[in-house]
Formats: structure tokens, C-alpha cells, sequence
């Protein structure tokens, strides 16, 4: 049974780091859209696996070989079920979601022709806008953008007058790493379904806030990274529907994919392994179960009202700073706040309050088409997790003041 | 004798050992008495993928039972089949849909029988539960 | 000061795994091959980054971004250096050998021309075969293949006849995973050169035994994976020169590979940033430099030597064997022994033995060519560590002889 | 004075802040006192790359000497390079490409001033070192 109340003291206890002091000062870490971090839970995965279980999987008759097998196979099934897809084969480990969107990007090569049209939106991750304009120019087809309002939301009405027979493929995020809009992405997939074209959703900053559903999106392709979710580094989650997935070709050649080799010709292993060439990141898909274990252990609902209210404090907030600037004022986003203050530099603010152990993001984000938008270089971002609390946003606020002090 | 009877034979008969190695000798002795498969059926179609040795299986329809022949080249894999054979072979193909399959945990083979990816044991299972699955819909 | 005596006692307490009991006995980890075990001081890096350090890199302004940030390019410096690379830039991390692989062999689709000739081994890891076929398939490039003799190692004057100009690109691996043959490949390189191709070789068998100097090979790419060299899962190494390296095409789409992104045009980072998009495994490399000091402090000159006493001792027990086979018996091999008995499956040998705690490999090893060569379904392989012992292989030896038993 | 003379005279007035508040605040007064460079020469060619913050450098050689004139869009950026440019400019080129850059650790910049990507500190030092190179060859 969960329990219901939301115990922070013990929830932080669950994150060793947390407890870090930097330059002298208790760290403050408000930069969780970059990565989260990570529950003693799943370090402690990763210690037992190199100590009791690390072994080569699917190639060894082995005991380690098997158990490590089994391990691996287990996280799979448990991301499944999470995601509540129909089959443990539509779930394919990659690297990260850079690695995942490339890989499906990859597959569409032989799917486009000249002319062909695929559909972005403004409010893109690099990752989820670059391998498709290397796509283009290997193909020819054309890239469309789903333009953006001065809330930080994308403009349906423009969308739905994109869309047409020539458009094969729509690639939109889930949530905004920029600025935390969240998309209507069940709108976004349907509409685009009625042109028969196929969507992914980059959901790298909504896996860690709710639940998804792949079935009720009727989601053709989902995607995210174990490191954003309070896993390890270098994991990264495909969700693909087994009907796409067949379709698209493998991208990396290698051991585990294939079926026969010869010099002459080669057959593909089946479904999910097809997918994963090579020895893959085993303790990381493992320790990635255990985050996922770590995080529905607490509910997804409670990390969601937690961070609303997070959001909500600090929003308010940091509304009280003179010439604030906040980008993107969605009704609907998650836990993180994008702003400027006057004509300061994001930068010189960052400088000083890491000075105060506060930990957030400054510049790009990896999104310049959104900078571009609004016309700045870049933003102060802070990013929240439900671990985090109102004291924090407290010091930030104070640090801010300090900062704004010292640069006018 | 009902594929649960036979299974539950099999278990106490697996339970009458001491140790792996009296087991795996029964295993062994079951793989040389395997129902041969003929040749004309031991072909690139009737292989079972997924296991780290070779193993093909053939099911017939006679009397609206279905029976099972295989082999390998291995000679534990043989044994194994020839174990799912006799739980399997020789019932009707609703039978052998329903069936449950924990007796292999039962037995400990899915602990000692390591097998490589997608496990072959499973795979085998699959493609008893397919053959049954075919034959009932024809 | 390094100590000269081998001290196994001491150097096997470094390992936690290699105290496991399997099905109650002692576990005999003899499939180093496939993936090596990981030291205490690895595993423990991995901890302390999670519980001190974690933090997106390169991206951020804040203080624990910078110190990971740090660590990570370090460790790229430590790589550097032991494979005496002349810049940094020239050291790229992937996910593994099989992702290295792919990257370099992506980046010769706009070099190759239909008709142009590439040049593998017959004595390849597949993942040094399936992505040069899928380059095949793109370019119509026609693959020749250098065959290989009883012995199991290449015939080097059959080398010379495929080199021609029209050869463009030669991949071989050092160490051949199935046989553990040395291949000679400063020779195969300095050929391959005389006619201007460019050289891949494959070192995921050769990094864990010895020394690689890339500037006195003089090779043009050279990867492997740490996972091989006592290092974690899911990072590999791809070291490649930077003139090459300038040449070929970033192979993934991302953040972090980036310098400018809009929607009409894209301009690529500088190396070695251009091949690393995404959110790279940065626990994991970090961890593979602190295996790498590992391997280093022990000294690879006494690794060698105690592999190489292992090896002897090994192969002359085995060949008391009544009808052994060993597969590959070049008077140049590493600690690995390919073998049959008489006309046993190799499957039974492994799975009976492995009730004894023995771990080793049964099967192709992912090298079907070499297993069609010698007109087998696989082999038993055993691939031994310098944390290995004479025990062990007593221990192996009485096992097999159980089996043979049981199974004649 | 010579580089290193100058340097020293840094390292000491950076020695006498008691804690990091003091040295923003002069880092940030000295952003604001620095050369402006002319803004013609405020070009793309002349942005080093590497740092969060935009940053232009140009150098002139007059008299054998370079000068070196800067500008930041972020204030600490601009007081960082303006601590460079008082070490080395109005120098020669080969006093600039011989001159050590170690006080930039002393005086805690690195510590405290943390970059983005390959580090924008280092990409500011290797470009004035660059642009002595340049003038040294022609
Ligand atoms: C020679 C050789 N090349 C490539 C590989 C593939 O390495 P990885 O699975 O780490 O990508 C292996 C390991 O299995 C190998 O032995
Ligand atoms: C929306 C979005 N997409 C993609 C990515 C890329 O993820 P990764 O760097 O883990 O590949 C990120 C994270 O930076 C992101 O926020």
C-alpha cells in the first residue's frame, strides 16, 4: 500500500547527494530537466550488479549469463508495463533519447521520398529537430514548423493547416525543456492520423512527471532517457509500435541483431534485438528498472501535485522580482521556470548564485529556435523535482537578489 | 492420461533426485530415446529459433490428437524435448492450448537449464502452443 | 613505484564477483571475452559520481556540471594518453565497439563510390561485418574477404592480392574474439596505406592485454569497449585521426554536437563534440578511466606475461584430452582456447559444467564465418584474465572430464 | 612591465578579497571599465567560441605591440577579459605566445568562474595566444 502522505525529509534522505555542500554552501539543485539525480535505490542496483551478477546477456549458457539475461529482460518488461505497451517487443534500450530519436529517424530513410513533407514544432529539443534535417537532406523531404504563441504553446490551428497527404512523419515533444509547456499530444496524434502519418513524441521531460499511456495516445513512436528519470547515464527508452518497428530497418549492425551471418548476405534477428547491436548498457537498463520501481513506489500523482505546487511557490516568487521576465506562461506545464531579469545576462546571474551552491541552467538549452523566438540568447532556467522543497525556493530567491544587486 | 497427470508425474519423478547430476543423466538417457523426427520434416522451416543449439519439431494430426517428433544436436536439448514431448504429444490440440507449463519451473530445469536468448526452453513451448494453435483452427 | 611480484590474492580481492558461489560452488569466471569482471575502484567511482558528482555536462554553468564536466574530459585525456593519441580531439566516446563501429562505417557512405572495394577479415566479430555490409547496400561497394588457414590466422600474402586502388577502406580486428588469434596488423595497415585506404581496426580483444600505440601502428580508427578492459557496461571507445575524423560526417543528430541550430540550417560542433550527441553515459566514462588507471597500475607487461603463463598451462591440460579439437593454434594468441570434444554438442559440455560453477562460453561467438570455416555450430571457449588462477583450470579440466563422462 | 610582473601584481590584488562577494564585485568593475573594442571589428569572425557568453576579441599590433580591445555580453564575462587583457596586451607577440597562464588558477578564476564546454576561460587564453602566433609569423 502507499502511503499518503508526502514525507520529504525521508525522500530526500533516499538521494545522497542532496546532502552535498558546494563551495561551502548546501547545494541547491534546481537543474533536473538537464538530469535528475539518483536514488541510493538504484546506486546500490548498480553496486550489486558489478558485484553479484555481471555477465555478457543472450549469448552465454551461463548462470551469470542467464541471470544478468533475466535482469536485463525483467527491466524490459517492467518499462512495458509502465508505458503500458502491448508487447515487451515494441520496448527497444538505446543509449540515450538522442540515440532513439536518431534511430527512428534512420529507419525513414527508405519510407520518404522527395518532396514528402515531415512536421516539427517550434518548441524542439536540438535532438528531436537535427537528425530529421539530416534526414531531409538525405531524402529531400521537407521539414515544416508548427509555429509557437507568445505563451510558450503551440498554435493548433496553424498545425492542423500543415498537415496534409504529403506529410509522412510528425516529431513533437511532450513537454518543452525549455520552457515545461506541455503539448496536446493526443490531439497532435490524431489529427496527424487521419493523414496517415506516423508521430513520435520526444517525451524526455515528461516521462519523469507522469504517467504515459501509449496505448490511449496511440503513440506510433515514444521516446525518453533513463537519466532524466532518476536512472543512470547513457539508457535511453524506444517505445515503437510493433507494426513500425518492423517496418524500419535496423540502424546499427553488429552481434545480438542478426539471425545468419555470411560474407554474402545477412537476416535480422526478430524483434526487440534487431534493435540492439552490440552488448548493451546491462547495468543501466537494470539500475532503469529500479528508478521506475523507485518513482511508481511514490506515485506519479503525488510527484505531479507535489511539483504543481513547487511550480506554483516559485512562480509567485519570483513574479515579485522587479523586471522579471518569465518565458513561456502555459496553464498547462511542468515544474520549470524560464526567465530573465531586465537586460542582465543570464550567465552573470548563474556565476553568482552557483557561488551560493544553487545549481540552475543558463543559455540555450539546446533549443535556439525558442531564443530565437523570443529574440534573447538565452534563459535562466530552473527545473524542479518533487525532491525538491520551499526553503530551496527560498534561497533561490534570496541568492537572485544578491545577484541582482552585485550586477546593477 | 490428462497433460496434467503426466506433469505431475514428470514433477515426482524429478523430485526422486539428489543432485544435478542424477538429474541431468535422466535428461540425457531421455535424449537418446527421443520419438526421432523423419527427415523429411527436419528441415530450415521446422527449426526453433531462439535456441543456442538446433532443435526441430514437427507436430502431426492423427485421430484429432497431435503428435510431437523432434530432435537436436544436442543432446540436453533432446532430453528436454523428449520431457515437453511426453507432457505435450498424444492429446487434442484444445488440450495442449489450455495446458499450463510451470511444471518446467517445477522441475528445476528452467533454474539449471541455462539457455541463450529469448530462452530456447520457452521457445519450444511457444511452438508446442503454436502447433496446437494451427491445428485448431484448421 | 610499481611492485614486481603478481600478487593474485590481492588482486583477486579487488573483484567482489569472483568470491559468488554459483549453485553452490565457487564461481569459475572463464568467459573474459565475452566481458570482464569490474574492480572494487570502478565500481565505487561509479557510486561516488551519483552520490557527489552527477550533473549534465558541458552545458552548464554550475558547479557540479563543471566538476563532471571535468571528470569526464579528463578521462578523455587518460585515453589519450594510454593509446598515445596526439590530441583529444581524436578520442571520441560511444556506447560500445558495435556503436564505434557503425559511426566510422556511416561516415564512408559519401566516400565510397559503386564499385570501390572494402576489405574485411575472415576472422571478424560480426559487429565488424553487418555495418560494412549495410555500407555495401548503400554505396555499391563490393567486399572482399581475407581468408584465413588451419591455424586460424590470416594469409597475409592473399591480403596483398585483394589491396589494389580501388580498395578504400580495411577493417580487421587485433585479436580475433573466437580464437584469440593476433593478427599482424601494423603490417595489414602499412599495406592497406601503400594503396590509400583507410584502416579500422577492431581492438575490443587486444585493449585488455596489451599496449596500443595508434601513432606507431599508425592507424586511421581503432575502437573498443570498456566493458572488455574491467570497465562498465554501455561506453565505447573510438579513437581516430583527427584528419578522418574532420572528414567523415557526424553520424547522430543531437544536442552537444551542435553549434547553431534554426530550422533552415544546422552548422556541426568541432571535435570531438561532432560524433558525441546527446546526453553521453557519463558515470560509465568516467568509470572506464578509473578501470584504465586500474589495468595501468598493475601494468600491462605483467598482465601479458601472467595471461601468457595461463594460457600454457591451459592449452596443455586441455590437449590431455582424449579427441579434443582446439580451433586456432597460432604461435600468437591471446588467453583465449576455442575447442571441441569428439562430437559433442558444445551446448552439453556447457550447461553440465556450469553446474560446477564454471562459466565459459559455448556457441559462435558472434564469428559464424569462422565457425562455417571449420565446418562447426559452434565451440566451447574459454578466455582467461590475469585475476584467473592454475586452480581454476583444474577446476575447469575435472569438470569437462565429468562431463565427457556423463554425456559418452 | 613584463607579463609576469603584471600578473604577480593580479595574483595580489586578488589575494586581499576575503570572500567570493568582494572579487565579483570587482570582476564585475572591472567588466565595466573595459577596452571597448571598435565595432567594426564586432564581427562573427572575431567571437571565440566555447563560451556561454558571447565574446569578441580583436588585437592590433601597433608599434610592435598587441593590443588587444574585447566585449562580452555578460558583465563577468567582460571582467575576466578584462584581467586577461591587462596581462598581455601592449606586449610583443613573442612575450604573449611565451607567457605562462597559471595566475588564472591563483587568483581562482578557474575555481570559481565555471564555463560551459571546454571551458570559455581556456578558449579566451588559447585566442589571445592565436592572435601572438599570427602576428609572430607575418
Ligand atoms: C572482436 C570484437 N569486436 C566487437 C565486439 C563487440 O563489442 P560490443 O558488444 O561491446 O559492442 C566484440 C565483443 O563481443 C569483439 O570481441
Ligand atoms: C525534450 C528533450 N529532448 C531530448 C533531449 C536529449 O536527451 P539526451 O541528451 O538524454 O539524449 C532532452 C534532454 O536534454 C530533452 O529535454
Amino acid at each position: 500500500m502507499k502511503n499518503t502522505a508526502f514525507n520529504i525529509t525521508s525522500i530526500r534522505n533516499d538521494f545522497p547527494i542532496l546532502n552535498l555542500k558546494v563551495n561551502g554552501k548546501q547545494l541547491v539543485y534546481l537543474d533536473n530537466a538537464a538530469t535528475t539525480q539518483t536514488p541510493k535505490v538504484v546506486i546500490d542496483s548498480i553496486v550489486s550488479y558489478y558485484s553479484k551478477l555481471n555477465a555478457n546477456i543472450h549469448r552465454g549458457a551461463h548462470y551469470l549469463s542467464q541471470k544478468a539475461t533475466e535482469a536485463y529482460e525483467d527491466a524490459r518488461k517492467k518499462f512495458q508495463k509502465h508505458l503500458n505497451a502491448q508487447s515487451s517487443n515494441e520496448i527497444i534500450f538505446t543509449s540515450g533519447t538522442t540515440h532513439s530519436i536518431n534511430l527512428v529517424a534512420n529507419g525513414f530513410i527508405n519510407l520518404l521520398n522527395s518532396g514528402d513533407e515531415i512536421i516539427v514544432s517550434h518548441l524542439e529539443h536540438h535532438s528531436n529537430i537535427v537528425p530529421w534535417q539530416m534526414l531531409c537532406k538525405k531524402t529531400g523531404a521537407i521539414m515544416r514548423v508548427i509555429p509557437m504563441n507568445e505563451k510558450g504553446e503551440l498554435i493548433f490551428s496553424e498545425y492542423e493547416k500543415l498537415l496534409s497527404n504529403k506529410t509522412k512523419v510528425v516529431f513533437v515533444n511532450h513537454v518543452s525543456n525549455a520552457l515545461g509547456t506541455i503539448n496536446p499530444i493526443k490531439e497532435i496524434i490524431s489529427k496527424a492520423h487521419e493523414f496517415g502519418a506516423a508521430v513520435l513524441i520526444d517525451g524526455a521531460q515528461a516521462l519523469p512527471h507522469f504517467k504515459i499511456d501509449v496505448i490511449d495516445l496511440d503513440v506510433d513512436f515514444y521516446v525518453g532517457s533513463a537519466h532524466k528519470i532518476y536512472g543512470p547515464t547513457g539508457v535511453g527508452i524506444l517505445y515503437g509500435k510493433e507494426k513500425w518497428l518492423n517496418k524500419i530497418p535496423p540502424y546499427q549492425g553488429g552481434g545480438e541483431m542478426i539471425d545468419e551471418v555470411t560474407f554474402e548476405k545477412t537476416t535480422y534477428a526478430k524483434l526487440p534485438n534487431k534493435f540492439e547491436a552490440g552488448t548493451p548498457n546491462i547495468a543501466g537498463v537494470i539500475a532503469s528498472a529500479v528508478a521506475l520501481d523507485y518513482i511508481n513506489k511514490i506515485g506519479l500523482e503525488k510527484i505531479e501535485k507535489r511539483e504543481a505546487e513547487l511550480l506554483d511557490y516559485a512562480t509567485k516568487k519570483l513574479l515579485e522580482i522587479d523586471e522579471i521576465k518569465i518565458y513561456g506562461d502555459s496553464s498547462n506545464k511542468t515544474s520549470v521556470i524560464s526567465f530573465n531579469i531586465g537586460s542582465i545576462h543570464p550567465y552573470d546571474i548563474g556565476s553568482i548564485i552557483d557561488n551560493e551552491g544553487i545549481a540552475v541552467r543558463t543559455g540555450h538549452h539546446c533549443a535556439q529556435p525558442i531564443m530565437d523566438y523570443f529574440n534573447i540568447s538565452g534563459t535562466i532556467r530552473i527545473s524542479m523535482s518533487f525532491y525538491n522543497t520551499i526553503e530551496e525556493i527560498d534561497s533561490l530567491i534570496n541568492s537572485i537578489m544578491v545577484a541582482k544587486k552585485m550586477l546593477s | 492420461m490428462t497433460i496434467e497427470q503426466i506433469q505431475n508425474e514428470i514433477i515426482s519423478e524429478f523430485d526422486m533426485f539428489n543432485d544435478w547430476t542424477e538429474k541431468y543423466e535422466y535428461i540425457i538417457d531421455l535424449g537418446k530415446s527421443l520419438p526421432v523426427i523423419k527427415t523429411q520434416y527436419k528441415t530450415q522451416e521446422n527449426i526453433i529459433r531462439g535456441c543456442q543449439s538446433k532443435v526441430w519439431l514437427y507436430a502431426e494430426n492423427i485421430d484429432n490428437k497431435l503428435i510431437f517428433t523432434a530432435d537436436s544436436d544436442a543432446i540436453i536439448t533432446k532430453g528436454i524435448i523428449a520431457i515437453l514431448i511426453r507432457a505435450f504429444s498424444n492429446q487434442s490440440a484444445e488440450e495442449i492450448i489450455n495446458a499450463k507449463t510451470d511444471f518446467v519451473e517445477k522441475i528445476g530445469l528452467k533454474e539449471h537449464l541455462s539457455q541463450t536468448r529469448a530462452n530456447g526452453l520457452s521457445s519450444m513451448i511457444k511452438q508446442i502452443k503454436l502447433y496446437a494453435v494451427a491445428y485448431s483452427t484448421k
